[in-house]
């Protein structure tokens, strides 16, 4: 994975990197898998493998596909990411180790889903039920985000039938 | 491509594979991975592959954007309406456990419509923004 | 375990500061929302990563397992790849926009135009 | 349960179910109804609430009937349901406006679209002003944040696109930073309900996770309030963006990012964290200043009034966050009431601008030679508008300046209060350029037939340019509340 | 007594009103001049009346709103605000038809606006002479630079924008830069800004700190025009002469001076201030100014400049005399705001006026002009005394009265400076009267035959040059007023 984002982020040639960012997905979709996020590898394999792929594709066919040498010094931002980086770095030593099952993320919030969910909401999937159910108003607000998404692509890119009032 | 006879034969028969793929995403996502989300994704991506074969033109035929249009604000209407229409039974907002005598089952319900929702508005939107790109391509070419 | 842990971090950080430095330093617009999708995925891993518990499985309940993954992030990571996407979508209508408008898609081009543009305004 | 009891879920379903029936029936007029139904709807939420607060104190209210932590709750204390009133004030205010605006600068078959996505912005700030939970505010934020870039990418200049994709990139990037702290509190305390969150914080804060999350937080929400280093998106937003959008961005958005903020360093972090373990007060006093003084200077170099009040804007954040580094409840005070006093100043002078946009075609300096004559309503606005971001007294304004010194007095720190004035002479100084424009210029040659911009343009602006003279003379309502709003907010800290 | 509230109210409401109804009417410029008479005439009347009732110690308050907690907006009449409102009140209608014939005689543009801001003007002057707190009186004061901004700038060319830049820069920037957080500081310390005789400072401020803040106000109130912040002062000699009468004589300086007395009297306290050594640095900033600007103005040429540096160093005898500390000195400084206000103003309208008939501004060029032009001359030789000090003018009263306190406390400096400034003041003016009278006209210069300036100038300045010695035989009423000042 963190080879392809290398070679992605050297590339120049638009089309290999969009290729490349599909594959990325694939492989963080497997990561998921691995860590058994089943739910999200699959939204992640449809979405970023697939629709992001397509949406790219389908931009950058109306767009030229090379990109031009940058013409400033990669410095400055380099360091602001690395800076980030390590503000992370140091912010994660802190966190509980891998798979702890005694980390606060285990003990306090979830045991009700995973106990009582079922019970409670009579679908098995916890994960179904969390989104739907206990943390409905998120998804509610996650499909208007989509709704935003949708409503302001068409905003933006609907064809206009009056003149070409290009904007001088 | 739209020529090509294999091709069409293909899609033929595997469309509706993949539109019922999406339905057992879409109401299996209770007890396996899946949801409303990734079946939405998948309706849109049927549709996609149809407009690709069959070409833009046929696509709009079987789905007209303004159905398309109505789908993104329908879904999302859907979902905000279980949430009034546990304010209507006297529960809390997206309160799902007063549809139903039952609440296990009001839950369910709720469940079920919510995921009705998402997935009619995640389809609506890919296809608008796929039928959007598309025109562009029109445009410029 | 620690080591197994960190490593998931450290993969999220590198993921992070590559994602962070292509949007930042790369100057065609396009390339820059894929730098951002990766920046924005790799957060995902940040909450996943410490959901897993050796041994778990998938948060679906049924008798014959007992240990499970921890849900919560999961459910939250769906919400962000979803923003990503739609975030993704209106970025490249607006880079469509753009290229229209400026026909180039390339940041310091386009603000050249603009710097001529605004002197033209004065 | 009456209806009263729904009021905190109403508030936000309002709008965002007005959105969508906006693109159900695609008709421009009919979609104006609705979303100004919508607004003036919330509106009037808003204040019930702000009154039932008032009375009965904090409310909380169960999305889902789930019990937070597991549930998502909404909390309404005062700050809150000063904000709500804020921003649903601003937004009842600036939509009726937006009509006759809309008509002029977007083409007809768009125009239903722009009030969706003004509903949807709305929506996306009061989520986040009203709610208690960590993950539901970044869910808002990202549904203001994407309405908002398609809302300024509607403005006729191309440049706007620009402006639109950098906001884009700058916020998404802010947004994430926000995720990643949140993350981090997640794993620290494994729950996302703020107050919950907060409790547990209190054992741990100081661990390094909790300190990484704050910056985290911090850099993330200080991009989208434009603080002074992170402004650059800000100005090109403000300057292309369809007048009404701009001034409804410039009266709100930025606000409720630093609403926010608020709420993470004072409900969850707790001010002990924030201010004692790390720099912050200095750190934040020194921002501001740099905005204080950097941006108003360059304020003073700008031809277009757009950017010319967008970097007062960042000035202005820059007193914000200077009465927050004080870290008292005089300088919360002022914060808060800062944030109402400019929001209402600098709302009125963007619909201004925008009638002159109107009339003139453009707002640049020779544009609006000899306003006084061919505008006078209008620049006299403006110029009421300017002696509040001046901080003269009898405006607004100067209610937050007075508090902003007094702050610094009992700080004990008397170059502050010098540094405050002097700036505000920087304002005057910007603020001036117009004035001459507008009262000592001739009008360029050929404007002689401009009218006054159209009442329905007018009148919103008059009223709140009419509002910045009230909250500089009668204070005890937007101060009232502030500096209750503060005691609260001080009080969740200790 | 109930209704004199109402009565304050009125003197603010009606040259607001007056400025909306010029506005209203400013296609008519004959009725735009009578409604502009009128409104300074019904203003004095209103302020007038409220002369008896403070005379017999009365001090009728007028509440408005509290803007901050501890800070209403408020009014009260007290002598000192009494004296400036009769000052104000009565020379705008003086001036007003001085303005009239000015304006007409030069057909000047924008004269609506020109009058508009002029009664504005007045309503800010009203508003500070009766303001009850600091902060009400600053409100007033920033209003009141506000609106003679248009004033200064009335000609709208380059150098009147550059004049009108560095007045509204030095005003503005002292107020608030300033005078603004001395007020804070007041409000801090004292918890409130009334004016309370006695002052509201006493015991809760060490001597430092309390001169420092001292030199706060002092040069935040820059329209008292110590140096270094006299700039302004010179700087809008660009405007009209009627306007430079309204700045000299009728409003600005007259309220700067005046916020000085008050601040003094009212917020620090004579007592407060004879401790420490704030008192003794403003002297001596005072003094200095009087001699610095005296000299200044006796090299220049230009008649409107030398007469704005005699306006700078006559205010320093009013702050000087204050910072004097002595009852009489204070007395005299009181009645000097009146006796300088109607001496300089005379001294304008004759500058004016030989403006308006022969077209000339430099004092070189004045020889032999009092023969075409004896009214305006023999007023000015009026106002040029009561600047000495000699009488029959009111200057002398004044002068003497601050003499008299200083020696009474044996601050001898005040007492050279005082005798050294007499004798610049002597040396400047009388020169001009010199050569007014005594001198033949220069037939070279462009000496085209001209009479007297238009009736409504000369009978104006006539006017004042009469009320300077009256004031000089009968100071009852500002002595009166300064009386009560003084005993609490």
């Amino acid at each position: 994975m963190a080879v392809t984002v290398v070679v992605l982020a050297r590339n120049r040639n638009l089309f290999a990197v969009i290729v490349l960012s599909g594959l990325y997905s694939f492989l963080m979709a497997t990561v998921l898998v691995a860590l058994d996020a089943v739910d999200v590898a699959m939204t992640e394999a449809s979405v970023g493998a697939g629709v992001s792929t397509v949406l790219l594709l389908g931009a950058l066919h109306l767009c030229r596909s090379e990109e031009a040498r940058p013409v400033h010094k990669a410095w400055l931002p380099l360091a602001i990411s690395i800076a980030c980086g390590v503000m992370l770095v140091y912010g994660s030593l802190g966190l509980p180790a891998f798979s702890d099952p005694t980390a606060p993320i285990h003990t306090h919030v979830v045991p009700r889903y995973l106990n009582d969910g079922p019970k409670e909401t009579g679908v098995p999937n916890v994960v179904t039920a969390v989104l739907a159910s206990y943390r409905g108003y998120d998804t509610l607000g996650e499909t208007t985000v989509v709704f935003t998404a949708g409503a302001g692509v068409v905003a933006l890119l609907r064809r206009r039938r009056a003149r070409k009032d290009a904007p001088k | 491509m739209k020529r090509d006879l294999v091709l069409r034969v293909v899609a033929k028969v595997f469309l509706p594979f993949i539109l019922i793929f999406a339905l057992y995403v879409q109401f299996h996502g209770d007890f396996g991975p899946g949801g409303g989300f990734q079946a939405g994704v998948i309706i849109a991506a049927a549709v996609i592959f149809y407009a690709l074969i069959y070409g833009l033109s046929n696509a709009r035929r079987v789905v007209p954007e303004a159905l398309v249009e109505s789908m993104m604000a329908a879904g999302v209407l859907i979902y905000a309406g279980v949430g009034v229409l546990g304010l209507l039974f006297g529960g809390n907002y997206l309160d799902y456990f007063v549809l139903d005598r039952n609440p296990v089952v009001g839950q369910h319900r709720g469940i079920f419509w919510v995921e009705v929702g998402v997935a009619i508005t995640v389809s609506g939107v890919m296809l608008k923004i796929f039928y959007m790109f598309a025109d562009r391509g029109r445009i410029d070419k | 375990m620690s080591v197994a842990g960190h490593f998931a971090y450290a993969v999220t950080i590198f993921l992070m500061i590559a994602g962070l430095f292509i949007v930042i330093a790369r100057g065609n617009l396009i390339k820059k929302l894929v730098g951002l999708g990766i920046f924005q995925t790799s957060v995902y891993l940040l909450y996943i990563a410490p959901g897993k518990l050796i041994g778990g499985t998938a948060p679906i309940v049924s008798e014959s397992f007992l240990v499970y993954s921890n849900p919560l992030p999961h459910v939250l990571i769906l919400t962000a790849i979803v923003v990503g996407v739609a975030t993704l979508a209106l970025g490249l209508a607006l880079v469509v926009r753009i290229r229209e408008a400026y026909d180039s898609i390339e940041e310091d081009d386009i603000l050249t135009a603009d710097r001529a543009a605004g002197d033209a305004e004065l | 349960m009456g209806v009263a009891a729904h009021l905190p879920a109403l508030q936000v379903v309002v709008p965002l179910v007005a959105a969508p029936l906006t693109v159900l029936f695609r008709g421009r007029r009919i979609a104006f109804a609705i979303v100004l139904l919508a607004c003036w709807a919330a509106f009037a939420i808003a204040v019930a609430l702000w009154l039932q607060v008032n009375q009965g104190g904090t409310i909380s209210y169960h999305i889902g009937s789930w019990p937070p932590p597991w549930g998502i709750e909404y909390r309404v204390d005062r700050l809150s349901s000063y904000m709500l009133v804020l921003v649903t004030g601003m937004g009842a205010v600036v939509l009726p406006y937006s009509w006759p605006s809309v008509e002029r600068e977007l083409p007809r078959e768009r125009q239903y679209l722009f009030y969706t996505m003004f509903a949807l912005c709305l929506t996306g700030l009061l989520g986040i002003a009203i709610t208690g939970d960590a993950f539901n505010i970044f869910v808002f934020l990202e549904i203001s944040s994407l309405s908002t870039y398609v809302l300024i990418a509607l403005g006729r200049d191309r440049r706007a696109l620009l402006a639109a994709y950098q906001y884009l990139i700058m916020g998404t990037i802010g947004a994430t930073f926000i995720v990643i702290g949140i993350g981090l509190l997640y794993l620290q305390t494994g729950t996302l309900n703020l107050v919950d969150m907060g409790q547990r914080l209190h054992a741990i804060s100081g661990h390094r996770p909790v300190l990484a999350a704050l910056a985290f937080l911090t850099v993330g929400l200080s991009l989208k309030l434009a603080l002074f280093p992170l402004h650059q998106w800000l100005p090109n937003a403000y300057a292309y963006a369809p007048s009404a959008v701009a001034a409804f961005l410039a009266a709100t958005a930025t606000k409720v990012a630093l609403y926010a903020l608020l709420r993470f360093y004072y409900s969850v972090f707790g001010e002990s964290a924030v201010f004692q373990r790390l720099p912050m007060e200095e750190l934040m006093l020194v921002l501001a200043l740099g905005g204080m003084f950097v941006a108003a200077t360059v304020a003073c170099f700008q031809t277009n009034l757009k950017r010319l009040f967008a970097y007062s804007s960042v000035a202005q954040i820059g007193y914000i966050v200077l009465g927050l580094s004080f870290d008292s409840l005089t300088g919360l005070t002022g914060t808060i009431v800062h944030l109402a006093n400019h929001a209402v100043t600098k709302g009125g002078i963007f619909l201004l601008l925008g009638g002159v946009a109107v009339s003139m075609g453009g707002v640049t300096l020779t544009q609006v030679q000899g306003l006084g004559r061919t505008m006078p309503l209008t620049s006299f606005g403006i110029v009421v508008g300017g002696l509040s971001l001046i901080g003269v007294p009898g405006t607004a304004g100067f209610v937050s300046k007075w508090y902003l010194i007094l702050a610094a007095l009992e700080a004990g720190q008397w170059w502050l209060v010098f540094l405050i004035v002097l700036s505000s002479m920087i304002s005057v100084v910007y603020v001036w350029r117009f004035v001459e424009a507008a009262y000592f210029r001739a009008p360029p040659a050929g404007v002689s037939g401009v009218r006054e911009a159209p009442l329905s343009m007018l009148l919103p602006a008059g009223l709140l340019v009419a509002a910045t003279v009230y909250f500089g003379l009668e204070t005890s309502i937007t101060l009232g509340a502030a500096s209750e709003a503060a005691a609260a907010m001080l009080g969740a800290g200790r | 007594m109930t209704e004199l509230p109402t009565l304050i109210a009125a003197t603010l409401a009606v040259p607001l009103t007056g400025a909306l109804l010029i506005a209203a009417c400013h296609r008519r410029p004959n009725l735009r001049e009578t409604v502009t008479l009128l409104t300074a005439l019904v203003l004095f009347l209103c302020v007038g009346a409220l002369l008896q009732p403070v005379l017999d110690g009365a001090r009728p308050t007028l509440h408005w709103i509290e803007v901050l907690p501890g800070l209403p907006l408020a009014f009260q009449v007290e002598p000192l605000g009494m004296l400036f409102a009769l000052i104000a009140s009565g020379l705008w209608i003086v001036n007003s038809l001085y303005s009239i014939g000015y304006m007409r005689g030069n057909d000047e543009s924008h004269q609506t606006r020109f009058y508009v801001c002029f009664a504005l003007a007045l309503a800010g002057a009203v508003g500070i002479a009766f303001a009850a707190n600091a902060f009400t009186l600053f409100i007033f004061y920033e209003v009141l630079t506000l609106v003679t901004y248009p004033l200064v700038t009335h000609h709208g060319t380059p150098e009147a924008r550059r004049g009108g830049r560095i007045y509204l820069g030095v005003l503005l920037g002292t107020s608030t830069v300033l005078l603004l957080p001395a007020l804070v500081f007041t409000w801090h310390v004292a918890g409130t800004t009334d004016f309370v005789a006695g002052g509201i400072l006493a015991g809760k401020l060490s001597p430092l700190p309390c001169a420092g803040l001292l030199a706060l106000y002092m040069f935040g109130i820059g329209k008292a025009a110590l140096m270094p912040v006299h700039r302004w002062l010179p700087a809008a000699m660009v405007a009209p002469t009627p306007v430079s009468a309204l700045l000299h004589a009728v409003a600005v300086v007259k309220a700067g001076v005046f916020s000085v007395v008050k601040v003094i009297v009212y917020i620090f306290g004579v007592d407060v201030l004879t401790v420490g050594a704030g008192a003794d640095g403003l002297l001596i900033v005072a003094g200095f100014t009087i001699l610095a600007a005296s000299i200044v103005a006796l090299r220049a040429d230009n008649l409107k400049r030398r007469l704005a540096y005699s306006t700078v160093s006559q205010l320093s005898y009013v702050v000087m005399a204050a910072a004097v500390l002595a009852p009489l000195s204070m007395i005299g400084a009181i009645v000097h705001i009146a006796a300088h206000a109607l001496g300089k103003i005379t001294l304008f309208f004759a500058a004016g006026a030989i403006y308006t008939a022969a077209h000339k501004t430099e004092v070189s060029e004045l020889d032999g002009i009092g023969r075409r032009m004896p009214w305006t001359m023999g007023a000015f030789a009026v106002g040029a005394l009561s600047m000495i000090g000699l009488p029959p003018a009111a200057g002398f009263v004044s002068k003497w009265y601050m003499l008299a306190g200083a020696m009474a406390v044996s601050q001898w400096t005040a007492v050279v400076v005082i005798i050294a400034s007499t004798l610049l003041n002597a040396g400047y003016f009388l020169p001009i009267i010199y050569r007014a009278f005594f001198r033949a006209p220069a037939t070279t210069s462009h000496g085209h035959a001209h009479g007297e300036a238009p009736l409504p100038m000369v009978a104006a300045l006539t006017l004042t040059a009469a009320a300077t010695v009256l004031l000089f035989f009968l100071p009852d009423v500002p002595m009166a007023l300064a009386q009560q000042v003084l005993q609490r």
